[in-house]
């Protein structure tokens, strides 16, 4: 198991359990864990469930992906609190999720994962 | 000057307000955003409410701490870790002397800030906290201007938050949650929080 | 209802079942149809089922938005054979579809909405 | 030249040799795609067999556009649209005259191009397709030379697709597309097709 991990954080449940899917399909050896939506499963971000899904990812320095600017908020107060190092890209959500767990799994080295992250940067 | 009583009457006439004006916030998010203001707000400060009747509080710190958790935790939107932020922001400056809630609400703006990095004109919240905390300051916090600052997000087009998508089209519709901030300095007034 | 649409195309059911409730959210007036994963369920795209939500969708033109590279090429054969006119937009998957959705709610002419995907554009 | 008959049974011999060497394919995509190109080639072959057999064909043209809708259908990776525009595309060129194979499997690459935009060198199918359209021509198609197409695929490194993603990577791995090529263009061979 690698030291780094992928979070991913989404307004839906949904969009997190299909992108996970999605990842591990081509990342099988990747820690990747999620939070999507509210505690009872609405449209939003759970400060909560982020806190969990930090947690349970067995990675120690979390790369983070997040879909609109509100998980990232809530995204920024965990980091904040957590002991792990998490990153928190500003990349397109699931293209910029795809691109770095591929290449973690890859075992590309983190600052050319860095590098090819840069140009996906929207937000 | 803030006391532990005072602060949870304070919170509690803040919730009170946001139950009662629930579906207008709502409404509000719904022309400029995805129509959930009210009732996230609604949540946060239900379970503010529930947690600030839990327990005996010691310090004015404690309870703005556990109401900004409390906050973070229900909200499930933006407003979430911004109404946190600020109330955590709060808590800790109470640490340092509960007297002077001009340097408290400072801090919560602070608090804002670093979170969502609005600026003035953004249309946000902090388009009500702002001159807010600067009135609080001068000591000429009225309901008047409240209603104005709020009014006054109205024609300002939005830079941050599901609104600045809209670009132009956010123009002509309040912000959700200045409007909801105004409660929040409402509450103070009618609670004498101010008061020397 | 207005005469423009949107299309999602997706290579997990989920990813699209998520981001269609994250958008009729902001945009209950704008038709919005979905294709995910392949005919069985499983990773991929579906060319019937790609079809099948041109068809469905309530809009004559239709602005469309998919996660991988080979979610392009269906949706390009299924534009080439569709009597609906069909722009792809190389955006990032989620924003993209976010930004032109609440545009299109907002009743924001065509060509203003065009004007904001521009800086989405990382594929 | 291509008979009705004779399409049929190199489409069936491929479709055979793909599901030989689907688990094979499969691996080959795990390292560096997302490891399915083996089940989801399968999946289309085994569907054009199907539908090959479904009926009576009576032109060149009609077996190599229904066998293009079924692989477009069927396969749901990137190579469904690939092979189904390179089917589509021999398809409309069989219309012309089913004697010319050379102009019929140019055609083919055509789609293949067109769809996907990729080069020579980019690491996919078209490495294989582009020096057999061009061997066909010069009637110098082999075994061996396929095999070594396939095999220069190894130290490229993948500009297109899914392997594009991880860069350098990807160099050292054969491309699962142009493995799955090579084996169509075997079969071709192997039924005669190419024979005057
Ligand atoms: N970056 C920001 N800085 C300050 N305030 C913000 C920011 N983003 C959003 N807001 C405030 O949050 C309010 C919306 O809150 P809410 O509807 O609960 O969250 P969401 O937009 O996630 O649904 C807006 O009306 C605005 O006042
Ligand atoms: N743009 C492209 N142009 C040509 N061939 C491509 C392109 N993209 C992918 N391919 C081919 O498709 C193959 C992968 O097919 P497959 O695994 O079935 O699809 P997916 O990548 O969607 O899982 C690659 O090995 C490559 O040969
Ligand atoms: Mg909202
Ligand atoms: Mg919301
Ligand atoms: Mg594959
Ligand atoms: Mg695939």
């Amino acid at each position: 198991m690698s030291d780094y991990g992928v979070l991913l954080v989404s307004h839906v449940p949904q969009i997190v359990e299909g992108l996970s899917i999605l990842l591990r399909e081509v990342a099988p050896d990747v820690a990747i864990t999620a939070a999507g939506g509210t505690d009872d499963g609405g449209v939003g971000t759970s400060f909560d469930k982020i806190q969990t899904a930090v947690l349970k990812n067995a990675g120690e320095s979390l790369l983070a992906f997040y879909d609109l600017g509100s998980s990232k908020m809530n995204l920024d107060m965990v980091a904040e609190l957590s002991d792990k190092k998490i990153e928190i890209f500003d990349t397109a959500f699931i293209e910029g999720a795809y691109t770095a767990t591929a290449l973690l799994q890859a075992k590309v080295p983190y600052h050319e994962i860095l590098k090819q992250l840069e140009p996906l940067k929207v937000k | 000057m803030l006391t532990v009583e005072k602060t949870i009457r304070w919170l509690n006439l803040f919730g009170q307000k946001v139950e009662e004006k629930k579906v207008y916030l709502s409404e509000l998010d719904q022309a400029i955003g995805d129509g959930d203001h009210g009732t996230n707000m609604a949540r946060g400060t239900a379970a503010m409410k529930t947690v600030l009747e839990q327990k005996a509080y010691d310090t004015v710190q404690d309870v703005l701490k556990t109401a900004g958790m409390a906050l973070l935790s229900k909200i499930g939107g933006a407003s979430g870790p911004l109404y946190g932020s600020a109330f955590i922001g709060m808590a800790k400056q109470a640490g340092e002397g509960a007297a002077d809630v001009s340097a408290i609400l400072e801090a919560g703006l602070e608090g804002i800030r670093k979170r969502g990095n609005a600026e003035a004109g953004d249309k946000t919240m902090v388009d009500v906290w702002l001159p807010a905390v600067d009135a609080v300051k001068n000591k000429e916090l009225s309901r008047e201007r409240i209603d104005e600052w709020v009014k006054a997000t109205e024609p300002m087009k939005a830079k941050k938050g599901r609104a600045s998508y809209l670009g132009e089209r956010s123009i002509g519709h309040m912000d959700p949650g200045a409007v909801s901030s105004g409660l929040l300095f409402e509450s103070m007034i009618e609670e004498g929080v101010l008061d020397e």
